[in-house]
């Protein structure tokens, strides 16, 4: 019982890392629908820029508190995520207005090698720590009503508080404001937002700077359980079954989706992986989206996917 | 002026349904595989048909198997590595198994595995649409990932999860030199490229295009989706599967399912989403784009480094690669978003005009 | 001026998931080659090195393959650097008849020189690397009889590389009567939080590592993160460089890991020399502070056989001509690193004696434990030998399935001669 | 009136009722259709026009009624079937198959009559290849008819909206269908253009006796050319009859034609 | 007309899709202040792409002007975004309604009120559009997606009136639309013309309708503006009659009695 819960929690928790991820996607989908699959090289960049800026900012202004050069590179890493915004709606989006769906997804795609490539050149490619001071060792709960207790990692905890607040904030920007309309009307139909006077542009650059921040967020969770390396854009592919399972357009969903698959994943892995030889929690993730989705197939939040004739 | 064509009249449908209705372009296309087959073989090195020609062959067989499903039939796949591992290792599993296979029977029940599991992973498609059935097919991809490595049959008990294969021949041809392999890989894809065209011409074309456009028209009209979408996954989970036993047997000789990762399945739709989705031409342009530009990047970027005196590191030399590749990816959808097959396209338009601007 | 080089390139990865480790062994494998060319190059002959970056992808190494093979009068040889790549290129390298020098990895099996006449797993192979682990691990016990009984627990990056030790953690469980488990990590090996789980609920007596780039520091991170303790985890010798602690640091205190021989040697002649020569002239291939890391030494290890496989095979095709990659596969089957012609070439206390054979393609099965105290790599063992005894006949068996499957005939003593 | 001869009830819509949440799309509709006539259907927008076709040609299912076709009776229809029986439609929001040609357009109408498998399509050899000629030889007649023969080839997409009707008519009559459902056909064409398209329809009619079921808002469409219609209003039948009896009925007046009319 | 209260002036533009098809071949018209210009012709003629060209929304079509220039109030604005060209009261009412699927028919309203920014003008501009088109109030809160054809087109043009604009470019307001909505669509119009001093350009297959409202008419016939002139001479032309108007003689011609038979239209050379 008491490792049932231990795996159960850990679930929850892969869960939450996974949603910060999937809140990157649905964000940017929702907003412009544009399936933005460069959201992993973004995670990425933005951890990199955070690791680096971290390490160099004491050195370039002789600081010694930790907590100042934090605030300071995590200050720049948002900044390198604004440019990128900016520089993604320039170069790429403006000239792609009005695209189907593949085509963008494909441009996204020229982002992610770029951004791979690019980040590698300014930050390297080693794997490098981010240390915001997130305590490591492992708290042991309830130890005396199971044996051995149950173990939680104040790092999960930390991160689940922090997906939480961010998700609560954006469903209320996407539900409550008049920019949050607009962000929804141009996903549907680029050409007649274009045509009522929303700035596409503005649009973008706020959508993919609010993203960039999420990723950064979610950069700076994972890179500081995981440290920053390359690999770290491979959680993307971790995010997608939460994103579907939760629905595409649902800010929420992405939540409540990464919560199942979290669960679904560790407890699969955990009681059948031993008998077919381990290693099934991706695909089992994967598969337990597509069977809910063969019920819901817009996602269990997701806005119905609108077929008339 | 030259590529006109007017004086060119039809006087039967059948010549009007040619694959390439101008005689231009039906002399060009003889020419190109005269090329192909004659030509290439006397001038190619070693290297350009072991390095880059036979990938592309192979890689473009794929493409095309996935432009059926993806272009033609509008039902995104991201699952394409998948069924080529399927073709590789059930290939593999009757040529290893079953004494005196012959090579090509082998390679087509690759492709008929691929096509039972490509049906079966076909199945959601009839309820799920567009993104979230790309994501769907993840799970096709991590589950044959997953089993490839993990169940040994697949890989006869092979320890490492590593197979492969040798001797290979065809009518008592040996397939071992790079020239013979790239004739037969060339071979394969002449003859599938030519069914593939005539079935995306024909009625069961129609309907994959059909579903595509406008499902519920298309129903309409009398097409039954579960058909059309369940024979778009056929059709080209064989093609694929095919491919994939071609790429493990021919290309690679010794491999593991990380060859079929789901990388090579993002490769392939990137090639026929750059090289023009609903386009037979477009998955070899596509092919060519995402084969060799990378390997052109890597040879040229350090001579082009050495021309302004810098000495170009491995590192940066990859970065830059990846960066160059992923601009020029932006840079050609900007300049066409229907792939290069559409470039083409209003090339030959305006060579027609030409010289009349319009 | 060109004919007069020995051309050895190199398939590197600088990039992708797995630089970390591979980028310390390329500037390793390459300031080594530099400075043989400041100590006047192999009886005169210079060296010339290009790489070739793989990014650690099997199809893009063996374009690399294609594509180096034949550039400057042929490759004398081949460092794959993968083991998906070193697989590939089994199949391509007897046709082309250029040796693959996979130094610590590929496949265990191409020890066989009678098989797999083209492959040089020269010092050690996985197998090596898991024998010497146990022999570690019994020894802390008490004895290797005191594993009766003991759970371990194999933690492995599920690809060839990973599943290489399984066969003879299989036999040697079968005959030392521990309870063998193994635990798969989906490349690259981000998450594994259920894989540590598992671990605690199972709660083994020592867990061995398997992994790569990654995955290892990972494995490292969440063993704290679940209490494990790091002191009975023991890792591959792939999983003991600093890139996989570092950014671990004292999290990662008392982990054990296989050195092949060589561990992080900044002491040796051999470093003194790269500093001294080549890095003191501005020449060096990375940061300083890394020359002499674990797997900075690995890539000058492997440096080292080419360059005296080269140095054989002209004792016996002629001293100071460029040599044929057919010529230097001679070269590396009859290597002779006797420890006075090492000490000679500053490897003193870095290697053991290696010498190959036509049979024996490995040449040498010592190895020593090596410990991370939180800032570096601290060897924790005398040398240790894997037992022949359980590898001969493993190796052999492999091998001859391999054969049969490709109908290939063991070569004769004759074929040995050429 | 010409020697037009109306046969039997060929298509009879008894009490059906269409919900979608708290919309009552249609309410107990009852209404038949007649072998070879015109049938209208008029009534302001969102009356339930659109949805009545839809629930004939089986893309909605109704929560109750039934629909009998040629004796048979359904209580909802399946789309393939429906084709089968020989019913067309027309769509009022352009359901082309974008990214295909004109002549693959109307080919596709006749997808129901190709009968060589999929093997004999890829190798296009003997009868598959015969079929193919022999159905664009129907193919082309429908588009020397409707006269779109500069377009054959174009991509259907990219055609000017009036075109791109007369495509959605093409494909319907490659069917060869014997109830063609028309979803305002003439809407956004000039009156040369209604003219055109009245002249189709009224061949069609004629020529191969094809019955009709047409939705139409320009009034001077419906009055010429239907025999009968039926005048709906918030998804209530208001009206039935003539064109002469729904112009002069009081209800229908005040629901949909104003006084202008 | 005269040329200072000229607000919107379109001097020999070339439009080319997709870099090889040439579909407007110079056309000139203008706009003048407070005015109702209806722009006529068949099916491709080009109207579509005429408004397009002026609201600049090309360029997701692929399309692009090649030559000419569009001025609005004596300024250049082809190189305005869209967006820029709403905040100065050009407004373009879309082809085929594209209304936002997902939101519903009220958000679709509140979206076309994004350059609004005072709380009271947009809920008075909302209330106003509602009592144009009572049944989009009742229908406010259904997806747009779900609602009728022809309440599609009554969002479409009530989200643009949202955005409080000076210049509308109508296309084919009509479209769908049951008899009595045509004649309130045009009514409204017509109101917003004379009590607002809006001006609008029209595009319109309904010419009857239009040359009832408009002030001054552009026929267009294959890319090239073919015969403008006053609404009331337009009508009156002959021509006209018989090809846009549906009238033989005086008499309207039953749609049942056409004939295959077509007069060649005479400025077709
Ligand atoms: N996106 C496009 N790509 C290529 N050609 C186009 C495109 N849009 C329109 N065209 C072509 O431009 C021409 C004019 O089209 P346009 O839509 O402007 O006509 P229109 O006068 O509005 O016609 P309608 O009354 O049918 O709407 C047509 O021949 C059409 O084929
Ligand atoms: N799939 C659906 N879901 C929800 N409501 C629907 C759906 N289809 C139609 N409706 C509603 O049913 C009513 C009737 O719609 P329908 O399209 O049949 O009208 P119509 O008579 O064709 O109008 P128009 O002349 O404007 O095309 C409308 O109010 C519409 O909103
Ligand atoms: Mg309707
Ligand atoms: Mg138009």
């Amino acid at each position: 019982m008491g490792f049932f819960l231990e795996t159960l929690f850990g679930g929850l928790m892969a869960g939450m890392l996974y949603s910060l991820v999937a809140l990157g996607f649905v964000l940017i989908f929702k907003a412009s629908g544009v399936f933005n699959f460069a959201q992993g090289a973004m995670v990425l960049f933005a951890a990199l820029a955070m690791a680096r800026f971290s390490e160099w900012v004491p050195h370039w202004l002789g600081l010694q508190s930790k907590f100042l050069a934090n605030t300071i590179a995590f200050a720049l890493a948002a900044a390198c995520m604004f440019v990128l915004a900016w520089a993604v709606e320039r170069l790429v989006l403006r000239h792609l207005v009005n695209q189907e769906g593949v085509t963008l997804l494909m441009a996204t795609l020229g982002i992610t090698y770029f951004l791979d490539g690019l980040g590698q050149t300014l930050f390297g490619s080693d794997i490098y720590p981010i240390d915001v001071g997130m305590p490591k060792d492992p708290l042991l709960l309830f130890e005396n009503t199971f044996p051995g207790g149950i173990m939680v990692n104040q790092e999960d905890l930390i991160a689940t508080v922090v997906a939480a607040l961010l998700v609560s904030l954006l469903s209320l920007f996407f539900q409550k404001t008049s920019t949050g309309r607009a962000l929804r009307a141009v996903a549907d139909d680029h050409q007649a937002a274009q045509s009522i006077g929303i700035p596409l542009a503005r649009i973008w650059v706020i959508v993919w700077c609010v993203a960039g921040i999420t990723a950064l967020v979610a950069g700076v969770i994972w890179g500081s359980k995981l440290g920053v390396q390359f690999s770290l854009a491979t959680v993307a592919l971790r995010a997608l079954p939460v994103i579907i399972l939760g629905g595409l357009t649902s800010v929420p969903g992405a939540i409540i989706g990464g919560l199942i698959i979290g669960v679904g994943e560790k407890l699969s892995e955990v009681y059948l992986g031993p008998f077919v030889g381990g290693g099934i929690e991706i695909w089992f993730a994967y598969v337990l989206a597509l069977v809910f989705l063969l019920f819901r197939p817009q996602g269990l939040f997701g806005e119905k996917i609108i077929d008339r004739v | 002026m030259f590529y006109r064509e007017n004086g060119q009249f039809k006087t039967s449908y059948q010549a009007d349904q040619q694959i390439f209705p101008v005689a231009q372009d039906r002399w060009a296309i003889v020419a190109l595989l005269a090329f192909a087959f004659v030509g290439v073989p006397l001038l190619a090195d070693e290297y350009l048909l072991r390095a880059i020609l036979i990938p592309f062959l192979i890689l473009a067989l794929a493409a095309l198997g996935v432009n059926i499903l993806v272009g033609y039939c509008g039902q995104i796949s991201m699952g394409s590595g998948a069924f080529m591992a399927v073709g590789a290792y059930m290939a593999y599993n009757c040529f290893v198994r079953i004494d005196g296979m012959p090579l090509l029977v082998a390679l087509l029940a690759g492709g008929f595995f691929a096509t039972l599991v490509g049906m079966v992973f076909g199945v959601p498609s009839l309820r799920v649409k567009g993104l979230y059935l790309a994501v769907a097919t993840l799970a096709a991809q991590f589950f044959c990932d997953w089993a490839f490595l993990r169940i040994p049959w697949f890989t006869d008990n092979s320890p490492s999860g590593s197979v492969s294969v040798a001797n290979l021949q065809v009518f008592g041809w040996p397939i071992a030199t790079p020239l013979q392999k790239y004739l037969f890989c060339l071979a394969l894809l002449a003859l599938f490229a030519l069914l593939a065209k005539n079935l995306v011409r024909g009625a069961i074309g129609r309907e994959w295009m059909a579903i595509r456009d406008m499902d519920v028209a298309a129903a309409v009209i009398g097409i039954r989706p579960m058909y059309a979408k369940l024979s778009a996954f056929a059709v080209s989970s064989f093609i694929i599967g095919v491919a994939g036993a071609l790429w493990a047997f021919v290309h690679l000789g010794s491999w593991e399912p990380a060859a079929f990762s789901v990388e090579r399945s993002f490769q392939l739709l990137f090639m026929v989403i750059i090289g023009g989705l609903g386009s037979v031409m477009g998955s070899f342009f596509g092919a060519a784009f995402i084969v060799v530009l990378p390997i052109f990047l890597s040879r040229f970027l350090p001579v082009l480094g050495a021309l302004f005196g810098a000495e170009v590191s491995t590192a940066l030399l990859s970065h830059t690669e990846s960066m160059v590749f992923g601009v020029l990816i932006v840079w050609f959808l900007i300049v066409e978003p229907h792939g290069l097959a559409k470039l083409w396209s209003i090339g030959r338009q305006k060579m027609r005009l030409w010289p009349f601007p319009h | 001026q060109q004919t007069k080089e020995q051309y050895l390139p190199a398939l590197v990865y600088r990039t992708g998931p797995y630089a970390p480790n591979g980028i310390p062994w390329a500037n390793g494998y390459a300031d080594y080659m530099k400075l043989t060319n400041a100590r006047g190059g192999i009886n005169g002959v210079k060296v010339l090195v290009e790489e070739c970056e793989t990014a650690y992808a099997t199809d893009r190494g063996v374009e690399c393959y294609e594509r180096l093979k034949g550039k400057n009068g042929g490759a004398t040889l081949i460092q794959p650097l993968a083991t998906g790549i070193t697989f590939a290129l089994t199949e391509k390298a007897p046709i082309d008849k250029i040796p693959l020098l996979t130094v610590g990895y590929g496949r265990s099996e191409s020890q066989d020189g009678g098989v797999f006449k083209w492959n040089f797993p020269i010092g050690g192979t996985y197998w090596v690397a898991a024998d010497v682990l146990l022999q570690q691990i019994g020894k802390k016990e008490g004895g290797l009889d005191k594993l009766k009984g003991k759970k371990i627990t194999l933690v492995y990056l599920d690809s060839p590389y990973g599943k290489e030790p399984i066969p003879l953690l299989t036999e040697r469980a079968a005959m030392l009567g521990f309870q063998f488990n193994a635990l798969p990590v989906t490349a690259p090996g981000v998450e594994q939080k259920s894989t540590w789980l598992q671990i605690r609920q199972q709660r083994p007596d020592y867990v061995l590592l398997w992994g790569y780039g990654i995955m290892n520091s990972t494995s490292l991170k969440e063993a704290q993160a679940t209490g494990y303790p790091r002191e009975k985890m023991y890792g591959a010798w792939w999983s003991g460089a600093e890139p996989d602690v570092k950014d671990v640091g004292m999290g990662a205190k008392g982990y054990n890991a296989a050195a092949m021989q060589h561990g992080a040697e900044p002491g040796s002649a051999v470093v003194k020399e790269i500093l001294d020569k080549i890095h003191a002239n501005g020449q060096g291939t990375g940061p300083k502070e890394e020359v002499g890391q674990v797997m900075y030494m690995r890539g000058v290890v492997s440096a080292m056989y080419a360059v005296e496989a080269v140095r054989a095979a002209q004792e016996r095709f002629g001293k100071g001509k460029v040599i044929t990659s057919e010529q230097a596969r001679w070269g590396l089957e009859n290597l002779n690193l006797t420890q006075a012609k090492l000490d000679a070439l500053g490897f003193k206390g870095v290697l053991k004696p290696v010498s190959t054979s036509c049979f024996d393609h490995m040449g040498g099965n010592w190895a020593r434990i090596h410990t991370w105290d939180g800032s570096k790599w601290q060897f924790s063992s005398d040398w240790l030998q894997a037992d022949e005894q359980i590898l001969k006949p493993l190796v052999k068996s492999v091998a001859d399935k391999y054969a049969a499957e490709k109908k290939i005939t063991r070569r004769s003593a004759a074929d040995c001669q050429s | 009136m010409s020697k037009k001869k109306i046969g039997e009830v060929i298509l009879d819509v008894r009490n059906i009722s269409l919900r979608f949440g708290g919309v009552n799309a249609l309410t107990d509709i009852s209404f038949n259709v007649r072998e070879h006539e015109i049938r209208a259907i008029i009534g302001p927008n969102g009356a339930g026009k659109s949805s009545m076709l839809n629930c004939i040609n089986g893309v909605y299912t109704p929560s109750e009624g039934s629909i009998t076709f040629r004796g048979q009776t359904f209580s909802h229809m399946n789309s393939r079937q429906v084709a089968e029986m020989g019913v067309a439609r027309t769509f009022q929001n352009l359901a082309l198959f974008k990214g295909m040609s004109v002549i693959d357009n109307l080919m596709a109408g006749r997808n129901l009559k190709i009968k060589s498998n999929l093997f004999l399509q890829a190798l296009r050899i003997g009868p598959a290849a015969r079929e193919e000629v022999q159905h664009r030889a129907f193919v082309e007649r429908i588009i020397d008819f409707l006269e779109i023969q500069a377009y054959r080839k174009t991509p259907v997409g990219q055609l000017p909206y009036g075109l791109q009707k007369r495509v959605d008519l093409g494909r319907a009559l490659a069917m060869e269908p014997q109830v063609l459902l028309l979803d305002e056909p003439m809407a956004g064409m000039n009156v040369e253009e209604k003219q055109d398209m009245c002249r189709f329809i009224l061949d069609v009619n004629d020529e191969f006796g094809t019955t009709i079921v047409l939705i139409e808002h320009d009034m001077g469409v419906v009055m010429d050319i239907s025999d009968r219609v039926v005048v709906l209003d918030y998804g209530k039948k208001i009206g039935d009859g003539t064109p002469d009896e729904v112009r002069n009925n009081e209800e229908v007046i005040r629901a949909y034609l104003g006084t202008g009319h | 007309m005269d040329s200072k209260n000229i607000v919107l002036n379109v001097n020999g533009i070339e439009v080319i899709y997709n870099h090889v098809i040439l579909v407007l071949k110079g056309v000139s018209l203008s706009v003048p202040e407070g005015g109702i210009v209806a722009l006529l012709g068949g099916n491709g003629a080009g109207k579509t792409t005429t408004l397009r060209a002026i609201s600049n929304l090309l360029q997701g079509e692929r399309g692009e002007v090649t030559k000419g220039a569009i001025t609005l109030r004596g300024e250049r604005i082809d190189n305005l975004t869209p967006a820029e060209l709403v905040q100065r009261g050009v407004v373009q009412v879309m082809e085929g309604r594209h209304c936002f699927a997902h939101l519903t028919i009220e958000e679709n309203l509140l979206t076309g009120a994004y350059t609004r920014k005072n709380k009271g003008e947009i809920a008075a501009n909302l209330d106003k559009v509602y009592t144009y088109f009572p049944r989009l109030k009742t229908r406010r809160h259904s997806q747009a997606a779900y609602t009728s054809g022809g309440e599609q087109q009554m969002c479409a043009i009530g989200r643009a009136l949202m955005t409080q604009p000076s210049v509308v470019l109508l296309d084919e307001p009509s479209m769908g639309l049951a008899p009595q909505i045509v004649e309130e669509v045009f009514h409204i119009v017509k109101d917003l013309n004379e009590k607002e001093k809006v001006t609008f350009l029209l595009a319109e297959q309904n010419t009857h309708m239009a040359l009832q409202y408009a002030d001054y008419g552009y026929i267009m016939e294959s890319g090239r503006v073919v015969m403008d002139g006053p609404a009331a001479d337009l009508a009156n032309n002959e021509d006209v009659k018989e090809f846009y108007l549906g009238m033989g003689g005086s008499e309207r011609k039953s749609f049942k009695d056409v004939k295959s038979y077509r007069r060649r239209k005479r400025w077709l050379a």
